[in-house]
Formats: C-alpha cells, structure tokens, sequence
C-alpha cells in the first residue's frame, strides 16, 4: 500500500512524540511530579498511529486508561496534555481528568475510560450517530486484550455488527492485563477469533509493524464507510514498562521482556523510512531533536501552570 | 386556554412524539419499540411515523444502549433511550454512573450528554421482584444525573418534553400502574413544559406536609380527604424533580406546618425519602415541630403475590397512621 | 443412542406435564385467576426433558422467565409450583416468587432470573463450585436467544471456558425475544456460531426434536464430567404462545405461526415411541389422563391454599 | 489480652489467611490475586499457601464474578470476591441488587448466599473519577445486603472475619488511604471477630455526637483535638457497620449531646450520611436541639488533580466549621 511521503512522515513523528512523551512523564512521575497513576504505551505506538493516521480529526475515537499515545495521535497537544497530567489548570481539562480520562471533542475523543470495556460502546454511539446524521465519520475504540472479557465489549460489538456501524474495535493485545496473562483467563489462543461470534471480521495484525496496522485499518475504514460495518482488529504488541508506572511486572518473564524491547515499533518503521529513502538519517534525528524540544516546552508549560482555584472544584457538573 | 382529557400513557407518547417532531436531532431506540411501541404502548406509532433511523429496537443489551446514548448524544443527537423495568438500570449501572454522568465533570466541561433514559417503575400488578421496583432513591446517589418522576398527565408530558430538550443526562421514571389503570387527566392542546427541579403543590392544606412522588401522590391525595373528616388538613406536595430538589417548595410549607412526612415507594433505607428527610433536618430544622416521618416500603425485595405485595406497597392507612402520629 | 424405556417414559410424561401446565396455566391466567404476567414454554417441551434427561437431581440449572418448563423437568411437583404461581402461601417460594423466579434448591434449581442473561454467570458459579468441591456434578442454564446479546452471557461464558467448568449453557432459540426476531439483532445466521468467540464446541440441535437435544446434551455432560469444559447448545425451537399470555404476537406472521403449531414436539415423540414399541397408544393415552388429572389436582391445592398472612412480608430477607 | 500492632493492610490480610485456614469452604478470587496478591498486596501469599484451588484469578468479568460467587455459594461453599475499587461495583450492581440480594427473600427462604464482596474505597491518592468513590450510600438503597466500613486495623480484622462468617451478602469497604498511609494499630494475638451491626465509639464527649466512617473518622478524632482546644468536646462514633446500623448506640450519644453532626467521604445526596440523618429525624427527634449537618463532598465526580480533590474530600475544617455551626 503506498502512503504519501508527508503522511509517513507524520506517522514517524507521531510515535517518536508518543515514545518521548510516555518515558518523560514516566521520569517525571518517578521524581514525583505527577499525581496518582501513569500506564505507559511505550512499545505500543505503531497501533495508536497505524489507527490514527486513517482518521480524520472530525473521526471518533475512545480510548482506556492507556491512552496518551492515542490522544497524541489523534491530534491532542503535548502541552496541554502534559498539564493535564500534572493536575494543572491549564491541563485539557483543567485538571480535573488526569491521565486516565483525557478528552477532548476539538479533536474527536470522546474520552479515555476507567472502566474496563466502556470504551466500545461510547464509541458504538458515535458511530450509530454518524451513520444517522448521514456523515461519512467513523469512530475507532481502543481497548485492551483484558476488556476483552467485559460485558460490554460483546454487547458494543454486537450492537455495531447487527446495525453495521461505522465502527472499528481495536484491541491492543500486549498480551496483560495488569498482572494476568490474556491466555489464562480465556480459552482462545488466537484472540482476533472472538469477532466470529459477532459475524464481523477478525483481523490479526502485527502490532509492532506500522504498517501492518495502517493497512488492516484502512481496510476497516474503507468497509465502514461502505456501510459494510464495523471490523475487530488485534493489534500484536507489547508493553515495555509495567502496568503502571511502579509495577516492577515481576509476573512476567524476563524472555518476555527482553523481547519486547527488541520490537520495538520506532527503529524498525525509521530504518524502513530510510532505506524507501522517506527520509534522511539527519532528517529523522533532526524530528526527534525537535520532539524532544517539543515535549522540553509542554513539562515547561505544565510545571509553570498554577493549579487551578479551589472554586473550580463546584463547576462543570452541569451543561 | 384549551386543555383536553387525555391517559398518563398518551401524555408520554404526546411528549416524545412532538419532541420527535419538532427536532430532527431526537431519536429514541430501546427493546420492542418497533413491533409493540415498547411494552405498555406508550410509542405506538412512532415507528410508522418516524421511520427507522429515528425509531430503533435494540438486542437485550442495557449497556450498549447507554454506551450508544452516551456516544451519539456526545456527537450532536439527542437520544432518548428505553430502559424499560427501572430495575433494568442496575444493568447498566456503571454506564449511568460512571461513562454518562461523570464525563461533563470529569472533562472540565469539554462533553455534554443530552440524553433522556425512560423507565418504568413501581409495584401494584405482581410483576413480581424484578420488575416492580422504585430505584429513585438509588439514582439519587449519582451525582450529574437529573430525575424526574411525573404523577399526572399534565407533569408527564410537559416533564418529558423538558428532559428531552435539557443538555444534561436525565433519568425519566413512570409509573406502571398509573399507566395501566389508564390514569386521566387535563393537558394543555398548547405547547407547554414543565421546568424540571419545580415541586407542585396538589393539595392545600394547613397542618401536615406530606411529600408524595408517582402512584404515593394519588394515595397521598385521597388519604387526605380521609384525614379531612378526621379533621386533619394535609399540604401535598409532588416534588416531580427528585433531583434537583424544590427544597423551596418544601421549606415554604413547612413555616406553615411544621410537620412533615415523605410518602415514596421504596425500601426505607436509602430511599428518596430519605434524601429528603436529610435535607429538611439539616435546612430546616428550626421550622420542624414533629419528627420527620419516612411512609417507604419495607427493607426487603418485592414480593409476588398481591396479598403481600400490598402489605409491602405504602398505602393510605400508612400515610394516615404516620400523620396521626405526629398530630 | 440407546435411552432405556424407563427414561424414554418419564421424558414422554414430563413434555406431556409441562404442556398441560403451560396450557392449564394460560387458561387460568385469562380466567384471571393468576396475577401478574406468565411466559409460556408450550412447544419449547423437548428442550428442558431432552437437557434434564441427562441431569441428576443434584445437579444444578438455572432458568428464566420462560422457566416452568425447566423446573417440571428439573423435578419440582406441579402442586406447589402451581401454588406458588396462584400466589398462595402453600407454594415452593410461598408465593413470593411467582411465575418468573422459581427456586428450589432441593431438586437443583438455583432460580429463576428475570434480568436476561443472569442465569449463565450463576450457573457458572455452581459449576465452579462443582469443581472446586470434587464432585461430579454439572450446571446448565438455561436462556432464550436474546439473551445472547448481554454482557452476563459473554462473561459466563468466558469463564466456564476459561476455567473448564462442567458448564452447558442451552439457548432456546425460538427466534423471538418479545416482538424482536433475533436475526434482526445480531448479524448472525447460525447463533450457534457465537461458541468460536469462545473456543468452546458450539452446538446447533433440532429443540422441537427431543432425541437430538437429549444427544447433544449427553455429549456436553459427559465433557464437562471429563473436565474438557463448556458447551454451548443451541435449540432450534419455537414459541407456540405470545411472549406472555395477553401478548397477540401480531409482530409474527401467520407462516411463522402456523409452522411452529407443526412442529409440534410432543405428538412427534408420541408416534416415534409408538412405533419404537416403547409404549402403546393405550398407554400414551394414559399418561396423558394421569397427567391431567395431577394438574387437576394441582389446580385444586392451590386454588383452596390460603393466600399468606400478611406478617410473611417481613420474613425470609436474612438467613 | 496479648496484642500486636500491625498495619490496616496486614489486618486485611490476616482476616483472610485465617479464614481460609478455619473453613476449607472459603475460597477468594478476584483480579490479579496471584501475581500481585491483589492490587493493594494485601493478599500476598495466600495463592503460594493455598494453592489455585483456593485462590483464583479471573477475567476482567464482574458480572460473572458475582455470578460465580452466587452460584458457589448457593451450592456450599463460602466465597470471598475481590471487586477491586468501588466503582467497579455498579459494573455489577445488577448482580448485586437483583441476582444476590433479592433471592433469599423471594424464594420464601429455600436459597442463601454466604458472599463476601471486598472492595477499595476512597479519595486521597488522585486517582481520578472512576478510581476514587465510596459508594456506601448507594449500596445502603439494596435490601438484603449488609455492609462494613472498618476504620482500624481492629476493626478491619474482626469484622471481614465475621463478614466471611455470616450467611447472608456482606460489602466489606476498606479505605485506599488507609491502606497505603500505612495506618497501624493494635490487634490481639488471639482470634476475635466483631458483630456486624455494632457502632465503637471512637472518643467519648458531651457536646456534639460525630458519627464518621473510614477515613473521617481518622478525620473526627483529629478535628476532635482541636475542637477541645476551642473548649467543645465531641463524641466521635463510627458505626464500622452500615447495615445494619446500629441506631442505638447513636441514639444514646444523642441523648447526652442533642446534637449531630455525620461526617462521610460520599457527595451529598443519597450518602449513608442521609440515611443517617433520616433514621435519627425519624426516630430521635425529640433528642435533637439542633439541625443535623452532614459534612459530605459535592455532589459532583471526584477531581483528579490533589488542588481540587482536597477541597472535594471533607476535612477536619469542614467538620469543626460543622459543629461550630451548631454550639
Ligand atoms: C471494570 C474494570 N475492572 C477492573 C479494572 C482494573 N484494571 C485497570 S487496567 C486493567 C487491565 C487492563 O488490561 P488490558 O485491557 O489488556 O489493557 P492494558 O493495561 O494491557 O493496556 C484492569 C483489570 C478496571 N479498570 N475496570
Ligand atoms: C436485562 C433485561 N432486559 C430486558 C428484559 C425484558 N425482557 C423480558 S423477556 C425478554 C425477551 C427474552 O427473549 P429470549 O431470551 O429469546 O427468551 P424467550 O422469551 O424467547 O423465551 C425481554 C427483552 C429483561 N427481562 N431483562
Ligand atoms: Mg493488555
Ligand atoms: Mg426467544
């Protein structure tokens, strides 16, 4: 499949953001700067961009608790982003969300969910939306392999397949939740076959390879807006820090982790770009230079922005 | 102005049939809406009408039909979802509670959900203990959430317009045996709403301020004629928001009165009396002159058959006793 | 398969029982001599004898609205269900239950629930605990085709299979939940084909044909006793009655409703008994007269018990 | 009475462990027992001790969890399930409300259901909207469950281990703060287990009764200091139990004090603090001489950044302010 040269570039920059992004607010929170909880991507961002990079910023998108890197594909700000995280007042939303519950409609997310399995029916709402109002959208729900067994993972799936939605399930399978192993507590070894209860295509990918991802996506997205409907896509990937920052992850192997480093997604796509001659050696250090800029700039933002006042905390119950 | 006679039933097709009308935004979908415009009728016709990209029948799936709520509501619509038996909302609990009512919160005010839920409740026609249930009180812990509960015609209809047209989640409930006893009463032919979060008072009087939601408010009422030979004048009020709660309302009978007893149809424990008994005593103590009386149902599930189901029901003689009592 | 004539005789008593219930029962209703609502399983019979058939009393199953049928074949006796059904005090949950939560732990009946799809985690519940304890025992529940779209049926589901449990869960599909045809709701044309989303052997029977429910059912008890795990049946069947009785099922067509009158599983069994020399005309005919004549008597038991005493309201909430 | 003193989370623990130990019919499962002994540690070790037969670890499935503790412990055996943080309750709460506490009652007798549900609660570590919540109000609106909410390491040990051993649904809360503030207390070295439904009072005084759970009662005693600095003494009682409630230990401090101020870390409406509040304006009025305050959070989500989640949580401020208010 052959990718505009601009938009490959956009996908290159796009993990090294979610890459950079994700290790600096992990040293950050490790030096104490950031309140609450952190779960990391990093390892997984060739399924937030591979997604992404077939959407439009007026597509939908929900996301769960491991969701910078999808926000950041989808188009949200480092800076503003990073002050969220911080807890700040100039935070997308003014603090009061954190890491977990990210959201921003300017840029078509719906919001990350705390609630395991939330994600896919919210995002079957917004694709039920599309459809009636007659608009070409379509909304992508970003779940991981745990959710799998919700509730409300089958009853959004169905939904969607029965009234061929605009909708594309996509489960980042890092092979954990927390500190269970996905083949323990489910009896398929291959995961992509639970769409077949719904009568939609399963599809699995190779999480770590962008392009592999952006082609089962485009796919998806191509059926969708056919009004064929939706598409559940497993993204084969892994998880290079714990479940949360803190997490020693002792439960897994140290074969599995060793592993999971030598996938890594951002080497492999960079010396693919270099070698279809995308771009240069000095080009690709000069995007991580100017991303690490980037993000120096956002943890300035976020570390100069005054905590919100104490009267914000009786406002935004209500519309 | 010109009113006609029409059924509690009619009043809440009225309602979502002209809200359907008049914005091309609204949509409804739930189970067997289609085919049976829901269960006790009150969509016939709507289907036929409206089509089926403004009328869908959902599978048995609570939490898809929250989370698709949730989702097309955030993105420009303004559905209005059955949840049939209000005890189907434990169902989808956790979509209510956490994924509908949190995220305008949550987001700093960056979402909104304009979505009406519709529910059946209450006891009276041995459905028995899973389809008989008042969850009022339940709803009333989950903060963002706005509850209606309409005793009439008149307040169903003009309450349903309003939950629909309001950008905030709000939880409609109506009563099952209101609507199967093919209740009555006077509607406007005129356009009207209802402002949700504004009490009603049913009935004047002087002694007693008796709180009554849904099917209580009937037997509130006609427990006060009885009282009225016994020479006891109750004030009754129809709250109709449980939340927001016309505290006003309240606190301006009870300069009056001094008294007060809540009359719902719930378990004690944890009921919307219970929310409202807390607030007068903690705003409105100094006008209290008696304790406040709670008329709920019993602390246990619903039983089946109607020789106790009645017993289990609060009833006239219950509201007359606890009015007495503090006489 | 070879059933011995002592089986194939109780199986042919209990689809003539449950018929003549279910019958009795809807005559009584439009008498209104029943309250509130009943859910007839007439022409569902061959699927509770075909499963029970294959269960011990010890054994445990799970039921739902549409329970009457599974209970009779599960062993509750007609006179207190009756009772329980008329609301009276002499009935199996002292008229506290009525028609739609029958509960009798005595013959392995975990409930009857009314909130679709509760019935598969409980019984999963009960085969773990089979499990757990050593014994040999098996759980089924029983539900409808609709209730395939919750979030309880996937979970459970998941678990059993996970976990291996002497589970079966048995769909009745008679195509109908209240006014909605279930191919209208999922985008499945085999409903068995939900079992692949869970790795466990997905089962399609003829459910108006007993044999072939009690051979399935045989096969997924005698996995599950083998400790391989789950099944999931589904049988083919139909609704003879409205959804509920007062329900004119206008939504079906005349086709629909004149084919399920054909498909009739009761006379089907009667003539392949007959001619398998199981039993005569004669006798069938008189089985028939017994059973009457029990449900006579059950009418009667609790048409003279008393309603209970109001008091009863405040008892049975703890144990 | 030999004693030790160990942390809330070791008392956790230790009700566990030995009740495993004692009932060969008590098994837990949950979430990320195995590996991680729970997400808080406080089962680390019982997998390696009891092995997978004992100790399970399941899918992301509450509603077959409890499902799977319905049917075990109908079928004799006596499980424990984890449902991690409170809000993951209403992902099940049918389960609960409909499937677990509604069947004793409505089979006349003929099933019971020794479950105990274990559950974190609480704000305080900034873990945002959905991580965050106590939901013993809410829950208190389900008949047939009970519910504790130990503040102590005493408390927490005697109370699971009674909850393990009762026959019918118990809610066990235990406070996240609690847990990874480390608080310590005495216990003693020999076995004891503490009545469900039975109030400790925390601090003896005359002046105002406090009644507080979890962390607010940590709250009460620290504010109580400063109170007697100020020449007011509070009686701080924390009722551990919230159903069944123990009213009269309540009643008897209200008798001495008149006054009553109930502090809890739930927003306002629908809190255990109303139905506290109701039962005492139903059924002690006559001792009270002032209004009953509820020191209660907004009725909003729960903030994620610490500046606002600290306004949201009731402090010792709010509860001095409270009880000022009505000296
Ligand atoms: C309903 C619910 N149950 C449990 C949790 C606790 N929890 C948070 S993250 C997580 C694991 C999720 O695993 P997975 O979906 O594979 O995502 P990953 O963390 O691997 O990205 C769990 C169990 C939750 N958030 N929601
Ligand atoms: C959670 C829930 N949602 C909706 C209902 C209402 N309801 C009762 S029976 C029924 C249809 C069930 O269909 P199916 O499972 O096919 O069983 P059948 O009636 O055909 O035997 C529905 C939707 C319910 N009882 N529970
Ligand atoms: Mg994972
Ligand atoms: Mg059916």
């Amino acid at each position: 499949m052959k990718i505009e040269k601009e938009k490959l570039l956009w996908m290159y920059r796009t993990m090294v953001q979610i890459r950079v992004f994700e290790e600096r607010i992990g040293s950050e929170f490790a030096a104490g700067k950031i309140p609450g909880f952190v779960h990391l991507s990093s390892g997984q961002e060739a399924n937030a961009v591979g997604v992404c990079a077939n959407l439009r910023i007026d597509d939908y998108i929900t996301s769960n608790h491991r969701g910078h890197g999808h926000l950041i594909a989808k188009g949200l700000p480092l800076d503003t982003m990073t002050a969220e995280i911080f807890g700040k007042k100039t935070g997308v939303n003014k603090g009061k969300a954190g890491s977990q519950h990210l959201t921003d409609m300017a840029v078509g997310c719906l919001g990350a969910e705390g609630i395991q399995g939330t994600p896919v029916p919210v995002a079957v709402g917004a694709a039920l939306s599309a459809k009636l109002r007659g608009s070409d959208q379509v909304a992508v729900a970003f779940i991981g392999d745990g959710t799998l067994n919700t509730g409300r993972f089958h009853e959004g799936l169905n939904l969607a397949a029965a009234w061929k939605l605009p909708f594309i399930c996509y489960c980042e399978n890092n092979t954990w939740a927390e500190s269970t192993n996905i083949y323990d507590v489910t009896a398929l070894t291959d995961i992509s076959q639970r769409a077949m209860g719904y009568g939609i295509p399963g599809v699995a990918v190779d999480g770590n390879d962008v392009f592999a991802v952006y082609e089962a996506v485009h796919e998806a997205v191509a059926r969708a807006k056919k009004g064929e409907g939706p598409t559940f896509i497993e993204g084969r990937t892994c998880r290079r820090h714990g479940h949360f920052e803190g997490d020693g992850h002792l439960y897994r192997s140290q074969e599995d982790k060793d592993e999971c480093l030598k996938k890594d997604p951002i080497p492999r796509f960079r010396k693919k770009l270099i070698e279809m001659g995308t771009m240069t050696e000095a080009e690709a250090d000069q995007i991580e230079r100017e991303v690490k800029e980037e993000m120096e700039k956002a943890v300035k933002f976020a570390e100069e922005s005054p905590f919100p006042e104490p009267e914000e905390v009786y406002t935004d119950e209500f519309a | 102005m010109e009113v006609s006679e029409i059924t509690y039933l009619q009043a809440i097709h009225d309602a979502i049939d002209e809200e359907l009308a008049r914005d091309d935004k609204v949509f409804v979908f739930g189970e067997d809406i289609r085919q049976w415009g829901a269960p006790l009728g009150e969509m016939k016709g709507l289907f036929k009408k409206y089509g089926p990209n403004r009328v869908l029948d959902t599978p048995i799936s609570e939490t898809a039909m929250i989370g698709a709520a949730i989702g097309s509501a955030a993105t420009g619509l303004r559905p209005v979802v059955q949840i049939m038996f209000a005890e189907f909302l434990s169902v989808c609990w956790s979509d209510i509670f956490n994924a509908m009512c949190k995220p305008r919160y949550m987001s700093g005010g960056k979402i909104m959900f304009p979505v009406t839920i519709l529910s059946y409740c209450g006891a009276g026609i041995s459905a028995a203990g899973e389809h008989s249930g008042c969850l009022d009180g339940m709803e009333m812990s989950i903060p963002g959430l706005k509850i209606v509960a309409p005793s009439t015609p008149y307040d169903a209809k003009g309450l349903i317009k309003s939950a629909i047209r309001e950008d905030n989640p709000v939880q409609v409930f109506y009563h099952k045996k209101l609507i199967l006893g093919g209740l009555k009463g006077e509607v406007p032919e005129k356009e009207y709403t209802i402002p949700l979060g504004k009490a009603d008072v049913k009935r004047r009087g002087s002694d007693v301020t008796v709180v009554a939601t849904m099917l209580m408010a009937h037997r509130a009422l006609a427990a006060a004629e009885k009282l009225k030979a016994r020479g006891i004048d109750i004030e009754v009020i129809d709250p109709r928001s449980l939340a927001p709660l016309d505290k006003e309302t309240i606190f301006k009978s009870l300069e009056k009165t001094g008294k007060l007893v809540i009359m719902v149809e719930e378990p004690k424990a944890g009921s919307s009396a219970s929310e409202i008994a807390a607030v007068v005593a903690e705003e409105a103590f100094d006008l209290l002159k008696a304790p406040i009386k709670r008329v709920c149902a019993p602390d246990t599930a619903i039983p089946f058959t109607p020789a106790l189901e009645k017993v289990w029901m609060p009833d006239e003689d219950n509201l007359i006793k606890a009015v007495t009592e503090i006489m």
